[in-house]
């Protein structure tokens, strides 16, 4: 089955900053991308989990961003501005894509 | 004397604060028992919902008298100026840096609604009544006080960190349509509507407060443990006297304002609680170099378990005492 | 007609209406108020429990009358009809495509539960008994209008699209079931059983369709400002003129089976309302080329709001008029 | 006799059991009825809640007898006793693995909680009272038998599978700790917490243990629909004979300890029942080489609705013929 | 630590077609994969979230499947038949893994 | 935009070990992860979904660490302690993430 080179770029960032990472880059012309939930995790600033939480003031998602290769650096730009100053993992990694004509 | 004690027995071996108790010593024992987040933000919006059409339906009841204009126009003047004071009590008292201190002054001039629930049962258990639209008072008083504390750390040299989007954003926060928007529709329905919904907001009530402080205590509990070592003695000690200024500033301004017993002690409630919604999510974005577990736990591990154990009892038998109610 | 507007202010100053709008504003200024899905899970299978049950129970009651075949079978004609009709205002009124026109026309043969769960409520608020087996009717309306819609886009030329799995899918969708289901265990368990459970199922009702509704709003509202331009003025008009056509043919169908005034009233509910959970399911599988934001915006952003506030109050007085009741 | 079969068919025939045989049903014909994972936990979180506080505040109403311990003590010991009988009865009905036949002997030592709560909604519903310490029994009953199929486990060879942060999570699980924190707050606060929150605890309590059938029935439907064959004729006797020789001991410690003839049915229960919680938790962590669709399929789908059913009126017709209550 | 090669194949399809897809996938003879949620997104249809939703016809799940190389094809063609006419992104990637004899 | 190599390894576990393997992962130095919920799944142990569930012996999550390559094989051995006789899936893959000096 014939598939197609891509990037695929997973943002790990606060769930609080979830609508402004997503303005700027669909400003940035990106505009396919899925959210997953995050449920805790580990790091620097300590550990922490959603369980039994009403506030939005923790808790992380996950943008996870399927892109042309050409397209990547004016993602990471995009992302960058968001990420800098908060709390955030950016990975970048080759992934083959079916039916790249649809992205 | 004797009465506060009484007061503070009552209140302490009451279903809702053995609920909060049993949450944090849980917690604290590394049980895993939790609450879904999804369970969790349910209650909050029943809780939000109905507190807020119960003020609401009381405003349609007793019309409005001339004070709320006035009880408005004070909180929204405690809400801003408390973190001022906080700030100057965080910089005495403890060695937090200057951006954390601010932090953690605004979430002491905005409020914490559950707070503000966990005193109305309270006052309703002892047949105190209070005004209806000390919700509205409760919702003016969540956002001033992120700006003061933007201010001050603006003022500190760091250029500016409010924007349009964050305004909007702490303006509409969810919390804050849901209480208003409740709190309009008890007014526009009266009692009848009240008549028609008192099975599910009213009822209930105290039962699903149980459940929302049990989760609570787990939560709190769980920050306690996650963040020994953040607070030192001074961060405590603020926490605890932070509410007290608070407290009193409020009875100070309720006073003159001239409200009810009852809403006498809701303002210094109000003014003694620290927000741990709204405030630390506008925090994380526009502060995102203060320390979270520094502000989450003072608000949320020291002043609320106070105010909920200790602080209550006292405001309400302050306010008796003071306006002979 | 004095009446109509006054049956019609009451039904829109309803706490239960002012929930929903409440919701629809939050979601139209991007408060970030949001219900948890899984919370809103739970309330419509609280409210299908409900209502199934509570009619099964009324019919324990009052047994069957001979209508009860008669008006199934109504239901099943309306539904399986009322796609045809609309499928033809659709090429009318609209430049929508053949498979978008049929994709529409489905929804509004089928029906929407809330819709009726609100017209019960408006019902039992003004003291009008109904015929308790019209849940088992609105289980029946549900499907037919599906083969309908999928019956205009084969005859349009595209191979067909219903197997054995989605026929079992639609037949058996948990809502049915669970409506189905709780109205057998009403009729089975009679008023002892409702007594048992009357404090939940009863008592506390009218306060989570609030809540329900209040969430519905917020699902609208968002899709309304997703979906902007993807209605034009003609498909808005036709989401108007529908449940108005849907309304009269039920009422024609009801009086000729010859139901009371309140079983008349939701009769015109059930044809004059659109499906939100069933059918736009049953599409996505059977016609994923038609475009979503088309039929889910016209069914839950305008029909669905129009019949809350207008058309229930409306129907239940053409009811009222025209049976004397 | 009679009465026995009269007393199963008003309980086959309640709103309680009819929700379980609907989600059984349900899940059996494929349809995509579910319960979101949050709301079944909600609910879990409310029965325990309810179940403990109303057992706790019916200790401070009738004081303790001196049965208590005596009664703790049995169940301690039917706890950690039943998991050997039922190891000998699994090597000679069955042909399953040692490893497989201890970590089902676990789960019949320990205790369902539903299914206790399901009997005292029975109990309630015909008006016989019980010793409210029961849910504390329950509580006890939990652990002992997971530290008996290990034994049985590690008597085989295989080392031992304890460790001290096993042993925590068992008797700091939430379950546990909810059931007896609930308890120790329904006794402090006594009747006055009660009427507090018995609009919340008491009034819909069995309209909710109705949903949590429900879904009960759904997860047991789809469990033995996805473990068809996994259970043979010796396996699914096992699972109906051993609640009927737990429920027998029961009756003997029970009549030995001295307890009322609602006490005796409970304690029946409690032995008949088999854990679907606490245990296949454990047992996941410490043998995890054994199948839990084993396990799982017998305790929740082959014993569960066995006492729903039938156990539960015929334990109480027991208990009332043997204690002439 | 020995580890295998192996592809890691990521289906995002609406949730809808999930029982189709692992259905088809399991005729294909491949049994092993897990479903993650997926909370909201944006593509070419526009952007969705599950908040507050109660019908099943919008929002999206991932399926993911570790599977053998000589296996994908397999895979693939299977996806391919549900996903097809339906709204999906389908990414393959390399991954290694441990204990290869388990899956 | 500079990026920095690394490895990004997944650890598909029973929800019941979760603590258990990060209690391990953080013994041998791992601090960084994020934990994501799986909602169902199917294997060589059959399928299961977490609707409806209350306990906890059935369902899984997914640990998610990105690692420096040379620490990888600490994390390996110590998840491998906790995975051995358990249910689970360890995948590795190469990834490569921005601002490296922040895990
Ligand atoms: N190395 C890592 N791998 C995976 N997730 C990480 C990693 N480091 C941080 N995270 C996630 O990002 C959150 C914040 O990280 P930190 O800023 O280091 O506290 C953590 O709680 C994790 O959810
Ligand atoms: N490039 C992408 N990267 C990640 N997810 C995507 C991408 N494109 C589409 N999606 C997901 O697939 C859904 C449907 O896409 P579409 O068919 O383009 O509307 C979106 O809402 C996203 O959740
Ligand atoms: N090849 C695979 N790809 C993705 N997930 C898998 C795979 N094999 C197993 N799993 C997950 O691990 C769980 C247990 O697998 P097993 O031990 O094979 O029953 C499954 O239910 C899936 O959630
Ligand atoms: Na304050
Ligand atoms: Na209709
Ligand atoms: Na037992």
């Amino acid at each position: 089955m014939k598939t197609h080179q891509a990037k695929r770029v997973v943002i790990t960032i606060e769930a609080i900053m979830q609508n402004r990472l997503t303005d700027t880059m669909e400003a940035a012309g990106v505009t396919g991308y899925s959210i997953l939930p995050v449920l805790g995790g580990s790091g620097r600033s300590g550990s922490w989990s959603r369980e039994g939480q009403i506030g939005r003031a923790n808790g992380m998602v996950q943008v996870i961003c399927i892109i042309k290769p050409e397209r990547l650096d004016d993602l990471l730009d995009a992302a960058f501005k968001v990420v800098d100053k908060h709390i955030g993992v950016v990975t970048i990694s080759d992934v083959e894509v079916l039916r790249a004509e649809r992205f | 004397m004797a009465e506060i004690f009484d007061l503070a027995a009552t209140n302490l071996l009451s279903p809702v604060i053995l609920s909060f108790v049993l949450g944090i010593t849980a917690a604290l024992v590394r049980s895993d028992l939790s609450v879904p987040e999804a369970t969790a933000k349910a209650m909050s919006i029943y809780l939000l919902f109905a507190i807020g059409f119960k003020g609401g339906a009381a405003v349609a009841a007793n019309g409005l008298d001339g004070t709320l204009v006035a009880t408005l126009v004070a909180g929204f003047v405690l809400s801003a100026a408390l973190p001022l004071i906080a700030f100057a009590m965080l910089q005495v008292m403890t060695s937090l840096s200057r951006i954390d201190a601010a932090a953690v002054a605004g979430h002491y001039g905005s409020i914490s609604i559950v707070t503000f629930v966990a005193a109305t049962s309270v006052l309703e258990g002892r047949g105190i009544s209070s005004e209806g639209y000390m919700v509205a008072v409760a919702a003016v008083m969540e956002a001033p006080a992120i700006l003061s504390a933007l201010w001050l750390v603006s003022r500190g040299g760091s250029g500016r960190r409010m924007d349009g989007e964050l305004m909007r954003d702490i303006m509409l926060n969810g919390s804050i349509v849901l209480l208003v928007g409740a709190f309009f529709i008890g007014a526009v329905t009266g009692q009848e509507g009240l008549d028609k919904i008192s099975n599910f907001i009213v009822a209930p009530f105290t039962g699903v407060l149980c459940l929302f402080l049990l989760d609570m205590g787990l939560v709190a509990g769980r920050g306690l443990r996650e963040s020994r070592g953040v607070l030192n003695f001074g961060a405590v000690a603020f926490g605890i006297a932070m509410p007290l200024v608070g407290a009193v500033l409020g009875l100070v301004f309720a006073l003159i304002v001239g409200l009810s017993s009852g809403g006498v002690a809701l303002m210094m409630v109000l003014s003694a609680s620290a927000s741990y919604i709204a405030v630390p999510a506008a925090m994380r974005v526009a502060l995102p170099e203060a320390n979270p577990s520094v502000y989450l736990t003072l608000s949320l591990g020291v002043t609320f378990p106070f105010n909920l154990t200790i602080g209550i009892p006292l405001y309400v038998a302050a306010s008796q005492t003071l306006t002979g109610g």
